[in-house]
């Protein structure tokens, strides 16, 4: 809402400066910011002339809080960077941890990793893809949308016991095995998704107010999302092909066959479309995973309750739904890490913020932001 | 009925007020309705636990508003302010005194009613600017701005396709019109037809076209600072607005008691009208939001050109008759 | 894969693929047709748009009408924590069951994940849980005779087992295991110290009566068992002194004979018939006893030492089998071996018990040789670690060749490098590479392993031994070929530990039960043991206090020792005993035992435990987690040892004051506490007044 | 506001217990079946309350949905951490809001700062530091039914209110709490 | 590409940076100074390393280090890039120039630690208000409202 935190003051200032333009303040608290996300937006008319996102309204010094916290006890905290996403970041965070540690990962494991960071990629976007419908005012959009994802909680509720901070992967596996008729449950759902997702393509993709809407709005030229440190659907629907599954393909992805969908315009329209398309990808690659899972531990065996591992520093990263998810752990080999970075996609993403919206008007301020899909648990973390 | 109180000034008086209370109940069924409906369509239940089918909701969001605190903010132009919901809502009130009810009967029949009812709602523009502007809120500025730029627009198209029914029944009082009526009226106005309904969606601030009060955009537009009682009145505006447009749409393009006599011929007269309002709902809760300049670009390139076919249409018709 | 090394650890079997293959598939752009067809598949866009909110409003909604409809919550939701027990106001669980059905309790607590480890690990399933919990409320003499139903002689064991409990204890998952051993000991002093009050003959209530061959433990166990049942046991013992392989085969610097003798007498005063001196099929045939008896059970054990028959084995002098060896220097306290050199062929436990006699006898050097590298052994570790210290040479991935004679008598052994030990599926396979060594020894002691002699036994009866002399026996029932006649301990088992014996006298005594009570012998009856906890690896020490460090066994000292027979391990005292038995986590016990492990993993601190350690005085005084902190991780329910803690599922949270969320040991002690969710006892009400506070 | 101020007042005032507590009734009922959420969606838990008022939950059924203009609304919902930087904006925005108003704080974090309490620079510990909470929901998230059980709660508180003045109705709650706790001293916690 | 190519590539192209160059834990890793950092990362992205994936610092006490991950999508491979700063002068060259994608993760590492970036075009603080006083992530960093964990593994 009405968010007008400072805007009086700064309309004085402005206008005490004669400038002719109108600075209106977007949030930290309003209903298309997708979180605690403001903007000041200088307008000329409807016209952005500058829109300057001001983040860290959400900034709850994780960082440093892993840095006090055990290996096993940071896992929770990872859940509520990217909540929309929880898996990606405890996943990305256990590589980093894994590899730090030397922990070998059982098969049975990778795969269901995959399977659900697919199953979190299929409910982000429906969150992300729902929003986004919900900003041009397509609320029922929202709840379709949001309904499929409503599907793969229950799943996700099934599996670990939460619907949204699921504290699922751990290093050195995950931390519980699928209970019975779970995966038949899931492929009910991914056959289900695919008619679902056809629906809402038709629905708001096809709709000629939502491509007027979105057609052509905050185009991002393929050198600026490379430029910028773009990655996920924001720099694929510029038409960048870089997807870590295929071009760094980690865990058990290079056993599944599957496309990275990519736009051509680089605009609102191409990201967001990129979204509904991995979601098909990602109901191929579940498919493919439970057909090729097999029986064997989810857990890395007898591993102490204590991690200590050895100092050094480790990266390691994911493609969650955002982009790479990129963990940096410095250890100095006591329990506790040194120094914990999260490379957030989301953070890189927003940066393109008052590139895009220049010169577009208030109105494809919401799209554009809407179509870089933030999420300011992971933005500001 | 000259002579009697009912007619003149104190005639007008004693309408507008009956109207204004008919929209305010109707107002009540109409959010009731609309939350049904679009409970329905998101898969919804709607409003559940108050009453038999939440029906009582809305009387308890009434009741609950009428005793909410009515703010002025400081920064607020407060005269003007106060009386903004006002100015929106009489003109709507008041519109709905033109609409032929029954056979051969509205409650202010005058002989140019058509007239009437196309342009006194517009006076509310006035209103809308008035609450954006003395909200002293940018985000009530814009709103009003974008309304006042939308109502003038659509006025256009929603007249012109109005007067493709007036050609055809050759006179301005609605209760002629209708007189008129045949049912081959429908098939010759289709295109007028989609022409006044979507512009009165528009005219509504309805959506797809709610772009002044854009939730997602600017929170609640024009009205973003009222509360209480006050925003209210801007509420019962818009969906006695809703109500109005399906009235009369219902009776000039559907027929409305045409249909059949006496009272059957106002419950069929008000069977369309529910139909229209739930099809307003419809299209408002399936469509996204529209962006300014498509808006206009609408209203101007695609719905006045259409309009003027319809006109031509009938012109062809009248001469060839 | 590129983006980092091959040293990635995850990636498996992977192929490499580069970005130039991969398809740049799918383009997600697309526009409507320009003109007049564009403008019809505009409007038909906003068609197709109400056709499908038209058929989703057509399939009816999907809402749960809360708060009359509950959503079906999965059974690991994590809802708000409760305890299941506290320790102080609970106690935790103790098992005294009867043997005959001792194993359908194991099983249930199997299959209901109630098992504590150090129980479910014990070939025999000893309740070692609820020994320390006796052991830390000061109750010893309770603890032995909990332990006793399962492990017949506590006393003994306590010094000799091998102790799988304690590797399955599920402490090492935090610290160290819990020195489960050494208080069995100690519950032996304390039941001496008490025996004159606890000590009564079991009453004999059946007229059938059972004979046993052999009175070592699994001999022993059966025939305890059998007792209890009320049956009329006889043993019978063909050395002069009963304990079998415990008294001829086990050094008694690890176990004292009076301990071991003093064990036996509180078997016979609890009138077991033990007549020794009796060697059956010597000097009472089998035939006799199978027609004097009801039921016959062999627990003859394993009588005779193998020796390689490799070149110059059979000397005349100097090489000797190991069980020989340990009788004489057991017994005698003299092998024969003063002042000369000693060999110890095999890197068992048996081989690490010969080498350490041999020392104790005299030996002016000890050397062991094993085929085995030296982290495969297949002796404890412990073993031999007080071996090494006590002086013997250990020779690791050494074949032996062949002993070198010289007129008959040993003078030296020659050696073969082993490469591996085991194939790769596991079977015992050595290979040798080419390399010799020669040692100088005068006395060679093939501890290789041992075979039954059951052919004086059996002889005469109807009994048929297999080529390589064993008794075909049901490795679950422990039947032999004639009805009447039982088998168990190793000469079922082969070469074994004393508490995988006493297990098999149990499953023995069960079958003999049945048998003369007429049942069936299959009912329910599984092959045991049953193996079921994974080792654990070592747990990181430092930066855990003192205070949860497990006791350290005092040692003699190794230069002391070595020398003569007396004991190795001093033993606890009364208070180390106490205060070890406190750190046992009582695993799956469901009562909260304060061990703040789930304080000390929880990531929000949320958690507050605090416990009174006193013997016998050990209690839980404040329990207390800030739902207001919890983040519902359940890292604390995974982590708790005893299964106290778990997630209710409990949702619908909501307090007026925020101090309401703090439970306090009482509250998470109640169960379901009322709420819409659980639709429980809904009877507390709050004052309106404290409702208006905050 | 005012009118309700003096129409309580002179009911109070004039003896007319009766009367004052038929139209507490009334209004409480009003009130209660019409709580119109302001959505102060921070952090994780707003995505709960976006499910809570979606289709699975619905909110509506209830007579709350949320609407994003405070000046409409008249229970806020903070839902997520708080940090310092935020605080402001909320505080504002609880300004905003027209009286009668009430404040859930949903979520841990928004309770006490939740996981954040401990070593966290910038979260602050709990809403009720700077806003009169009403309900507080445990959980982390909680899950929907929970806000939707804690708008049913301020439901039921809501009907001891009374539109006199300093005036509250004793009634008995019929809604359990979570029993007999007695009010820890704050010190020992802190 | 290896690790191992990259570096014999490295090493090809510019002969000057490869004693620089090390491999740690399947990483590589080019430490450089902090004078020579720009030109450094300049020679990487003439070298193909066309994204800046992450930029962060570590507080080791006596100094700080600069981290720079950079990946290159032709070569499909990924390095850090080290610099120490000292912590006396916390200064060191904005790579803003080379990719936009500094631009807020160096502000954040400012807000952060309190590293300043020469050249960079707007240096403010990002996440934590503008009043804000120290820099959170710095070891030594103090402050009166925050509570420390208790104390036990």
């Amino acid at each position: 809402m009405a968010l007008e935190v400072e805007s009086r003051e700064e309309i004085v200032d402005e206008r005490g400066n004669e400038v002719s333009e109108l600075v209106i303040n977007v949030g930290p608290s309003h209903p298309s910011t997708h979180g605690v996300c403001r903007v000041i937006t200088h307008l000329d008319g409807e016209i952005v002339t500058k829109a300057e996102p001001v983040i860290g309204y959400l900034h709850r010094g994780i960082e440093k809080m892993a840095e006090n916290r055990t290996y096993l006890q940071i896992v929770p905290l990872t859940d509520r960077l990217d909540y929309v996403g929880s898996m990606y970041s405890n996943w990305a965070y256990c590589r980093a941890v894994e590899r730090l540690a030397g922990i070998r990962v059982p098969e049975r494991a990778e795969y269901l990793r995959v399977i659900v960071c697919e199953m979190q990629r299929i409910a982000s976007h429906m969150m992300s893809l729902g929003s986004a419908a919900g900003d041009t005012g397509a609320a029922t959009m929202f709840i379709y949308a949001f309904d499929e994802r409503e599907r793969i909680v229950e799943l996700f509720e099934e599996l670990c016991g939460a619907r949204l901070t699921y504290n699922y992967v751990r290093p050195g596996g995950v931390s519980y095995d699928t209970p019975e008729d779970w995966f038949d449950t899931l492929l009910e759902f991914t056959r289900k998704h695919r008619t679902a997702l056809h629906e809402m393509d038709r629905l708001f993709f096809g709709n000629v107010i939502a491509r007027g809407r979105m057609k052509g709005i905050g185009v991002l030229s393929a050198a600026d999302a490379v430029g910028w440190g773009a990655s996920g659907p924001v720099a694929r629907g510029s038409g960048v092909n870089w997807d870590l599954r295929k071009h760094d393909s980690y865990s058990v992805y290079p056993r599944f066959d599957f496309d990275v969908p990519t736009g051509s315009n680089g605009d609102a329209y191409d990201r967001a479309r990129c979204r509904l398309f991995e979601c098909f990808e990602s109901c191929r690659i579940i498919e493919q995973a439970v057909a090729q899972i097999g029986e064997g531990p989810f857990k890395a065996e007898g591993a102490p309750r204590l991690l200590k591992p050895r100092p050094g520093e480790a990266y390691d990263h994911i493609e969650s739904a955002r982009g790479s998810l990129g963990v940096y752990i410095v250890s100095d080999g006591s329990e506790r890490p040194y120094r914990v970075k999260f490379r957030s996609p989301a953070f890189c993403n927003l940066a393109l913020l008052p590139l895009l919206a220049q010169g577009h008007t208030l109105s494809d301020l919401v799209v554009i932001l809407g179509s870089l899909d933030p999420v300011f648990g992971e933005v500001d973390r | 009925m000259s002579g009697s109180v009912f007619t003149g000034y104190t005639g007008g008086l004693i309408w507008g007020l009956g109207g204004g209370l008919v929209i305010a109940i109707a107002t009540l069924f109409g959010v009731w309705w609309e939350r049904k409906v679009a409970g329905r369509i998101q898969m919804r239940l709607g409003p559940q636990t108050t009453g038999p089918f939440g029906l009582l909701q809305t009387v308890a969001d009434m009741v609950k508003l009428l005793l909410k605190e009515d703010i002025t903010p400081t920064q607020a132009d407060a005269p003007v302010f106060r009386v903004a919901p006002l100015i929106v809502f009489v003109p709507i009130a008041m519109a709905v005194t033109v609409i032929p009810f029954a056979a051969g009967w509205a409650p202010l029949d005058t002989s140019v009613g058509m007239l009437f009812f196309l342009a006194v709602p517009s006076v509310s523009v006035i209103g809308i600017l008035m609450a954006g502007w003395s909200s002293g809120n940018s985000y009530a500025t814009l709103g009003g701005l974008r309304g006042a730029a939308q109502m003038i627009s659509y006025e256009l198209p929603r007249t012109l396709s109005v007067l493709s029914v007036v050609l055809l029944a050759g006179s301005l009082r609605p209760v002629e019109v209708m007189e008129a009526w045949r049912w081959w009226f429908i098939p010759l106005n289709g295109i007028g037809f989609l022409v006044y309904f979507i512009s009165s969606v528009a005219e509504c601030n309805r959506g797809p076209f709610d772009i002044p009060e854009a939730e997602s955009e600017l929170v609640a537009g024009y009205f973003a600072d009222y509360s209480g009682i006050r925003w209210a009145i801007f509420m019962m505006s818009e969906y006695g607005g809703v109500i109005a447009a399906s009235l009369f749409g219902a009776a000039l393009f559907l027929g409305g008691w045409a249909w059949a006599p006496g009272l059957f011929g106002t419950a069929i007269f008000l069977l369309l009208t529910v139909v229209l309002v739930t099809a307003m709902i419809w299209i408002k809760w399936t469509f996204p939001r529209m962006r300014m300049d498509q808006l206009m670009n609408t209203a101007w390139k695609v719905l006045t050109p259409m309009a003027l076919l319809q006109i031509a249409i009938i012109g062809v018709v009248i001469a060839w008759l | 894969m590129a983006l980092d090394n091959g040293a990635r650890h995850d990636q498996v079997g992977a192929p490499e693929r580069t970005p130039e293959v991969v398809p740049l598939s799918v383009n997600v752009s697309n526009e409507f047709s320009p003109g007049v067809k564009g403008f019809f598949q505009k409007w038909k866009s906003l068609a197709t748009g109400i056709r499908i909110t038209a058929g989703r409003a057509a399939a009816g909604p999907k809402t749960l009408r809360y708060p009359a409809e509950k959503v079906t919550l999965s059974d690991r939701w994590r809802g708000a924590l409760r305890l299941r027990g506290v320790l102080g106001i609970d106690d935790i669980p103790i098992l005294h069951e009867p043997s005959i059905t001792h194993n359908a309790l194991v099983d249930r607590l199997n299959r209901e994940e109630r098992l504590s480890p150090c129980m479910g690990n014990c070939p025999a399933n000893v309740d070692a849980r609820g020994q320390n919990y006796f052991m830390a409320e000061d109750r010893g003499p309770e603890a032995y005779e909990l332990v006793r139903e399962r492990n017949i002689m506590p006393g003994v064991l306590g010094r000799i087992c091998h102790h799988p409990c304690e590797s399955a204890c599920r402490r090492n998952y935090y610290d160290e295991p819990i020195a489960i051993r050494p208080l069995h000991r100690l519950a032996y002093e304390a039941y001496e110290r008490e025996k004159s009050s606890r000590l009564l003959p079991l009453p004999v209530t059946k007229s059938q009566k059972v004979a046993v061959i052999g009175s070592g433990p699994s001999g022993l166990a059966a025939a305890f068992d059998l007792m209890q049942l009320g049956y009329q046991v006889v043993a019978f013992e063909k050395e002069d002194k009963p304990g079998g392989a415990l008294y001829s085969g086990v050094p008694s610097y690890r176990l004292p004979r009076e301990v071991l003798h003093g064990e036996i007498d509180n078997l016979v005063a609890m009138r077991l018939d033990l007549r020794c001196g009796i060697e059956i099929g010597v000097d009472v045939p089998i035939d006799h006893l199978i027609g004097e008896f009801d039921a016959v059970l062999i627990a003859a054990g394993l009588q005779e030492s193998r020796i390689l028959p490799i070149p110059g084995a059979d000397a005349k002098e100097g090489v000797v089998g190991a069980l020989p060896f340990l009788k004489e220097a057991n017994w005698k306290g003299d092998a024969g071996v003063k002042g000369k050199r000693v060999l110890v062929i095999g890197g068992g436990n048996v081989a690490v018990d010969c080498a350490r006699c041999a020392l104790r006898v005299g030996a002016a050097e000890v050397r062991l040789a094993c085929l085995e590298g030296d982290q495969e052994m297949p002796c404890h570790p412990w073993e031999i670690e007080e071996a090494l210290d006590e002086g013997v040479i250990a020779m690791c991935s050494l074949g032996p060749e062949e002993v070198l004679t010289k007129d008959g008598r040993v003078v030296g052994m020659k050696m073969r490098e082993c490469l591996s030990v085991f194939d790769p599926v596991g079977r015992f396979s050595p290979q040798f590479g080419d390399n010799y060594s020669t040692f100088e020894t005068d006395v060679v002691v093939f501890s290789i392993g041992q075979a039954p002699t059951l052919r004086d036994v059996v002889a005469g009866s109807d009994l048929v031994l297999t080529e390589r002399g064993l008794l075909p026996v049901d490795g679950t029932l422990f039947t032999t070929d004639i009805p009447k006649v039982f088998a168990c301990g190793e000469v079922v088992t082969g070469p074994g530990s004393a508490i995988g014996s006493i297990a098999t006298g149990h499953e023995a005594a069960t079958s003999i039960h049945r048998y003369l009570a007429g049942q069936s012998l299959q009912e329910d009856r599984t092959p045991r043991p049953v193996p079921i906890y994974a080792k654990y690896e070592k747990a990181t020490l430092d930066g855990v206090e003192e205070s949860r460090r497990r006791v350290v066994m005092p040692m003699a000292k190794p230069e002391a020792r070595s020398e003569d027979f007396s004991q190795v391990e001093l033993g606890l005292t009364h208070l180390e005993g106490l205060q070890e038995a406190a750190r046992c986590l009582r695993c799956q016990s469901e009562v909260c035992v304060g061990c703040t492990f789930c304080a000390r993993t929880c990531p929000d601190y949320a958690i507050q435990v605090e416990r009174i350690d006193d013997p016998g005085g050990r209690r839980v005084t404040r329990y207390e987690l800030d739902l207001t902190k919890c983040c519902f991780c359940g890292l604390c329910a995974e982590q708790c040892p005893t299964d106290a803690l778990c997630h209710t599922g409990q949702y619908e949270l909501s307090f007026y004051h925020r101090d309401l969320a703090v439970f306090d040991r009482e509250e998470m002690l109640r169960s379901g506490a009322g709420t819409r969710a659980t639709g429980q006892d809904g009877t507390h009400h709050i004052d309106p007044e404290e409702a208006s506070l905050s | 506001m005012a009118i309700v101020d003096k129409l309580g007042e002179s009911l109070n005032g004039s003896g007319g217990g009766i009367i004052l507590t038929s139209v507490d009734a009334v209004v409480d009922w009003s009130r209660g079946h019409s709580l119109w959420a302001m959505p102060m969606g921070t952090a994780c838990c707003a995505m709960e309350l976006i499910a809570a008022s979606f289709n699975k939950f619905d909110f509506d059924r209830h007579g709350t949905f949320p609407r994003p203009d405070p000046r409409h609304c008249d229970v806020m919902v903070v839902a997520g951490t708080v940090t310092r930087k935020m605080a402001p904006a909320i505080m504002r925005l609880y300004a905003q809001m027209p009286d009668p108003k009430w404040v859930i704080a949903m979520g841990n974090c928004a309770v006490s700062g939740g996981i954040f309490y401990y070593d966290s620079y910038s979260v602050i510990r709990g809403v009720d530091e700077f806003l009169p909470v009403d309900v507080h929901i445990a959980g982390c998230p909680p899950r929907p039914e929970s806000l939707q059980d804690a708008v049913l709660q301020l439901r039921e508180r809501i009907t001891t209110e009374s539109i006199a003045p300093g005036k509250r109705h004793v009634r008995e709650l019929l809604l359990p709490t979570n029993g007999d706790v007695s009010l820890h001293e704050n010190g020992d916690r802190e | 590409m290896n690790i191992q190519e990259l570096r014999d590539h490295l090493c090809g192209q510019h002969p000057d940076l490869c004693p620089l160059f090390s491999i740690e834990f399947g990483d590589g890793v080019l430490q450089v100074d902090c004078e020579t950092l720009y030109e450094a990362a300049e020679n990487l992205q003439s070298l193909g390393f066309d994204r800046l994936g992450m930029l962060t610092a570590v507080d080791f006490g006596d100094h700080f280090e600069m981290v720079y991950r950079l990946t290159s999508r032709s070569m499909s491979v990924g390095m850090f890039l080290k610099c120490a700063v000292p912590r006396e002068t916390p200064r060191t060259r904005s790579l803003v120039p080379l990719w936009p994608a500094a631009l807020w993760q160096e502000r954040e590492v400012y807000d952060m630690f309190g590293i300043e970036f020469d050249g960079h075009p707007d240096l403010r603080r990002i996440l934590l208000p503008p009043d804000w006083v120290g820099f959170p992530l710095r070891k030594d960093y103090r402050d009166d409202r925050l509570i420390r964990r208790p104390d036990y593994i």
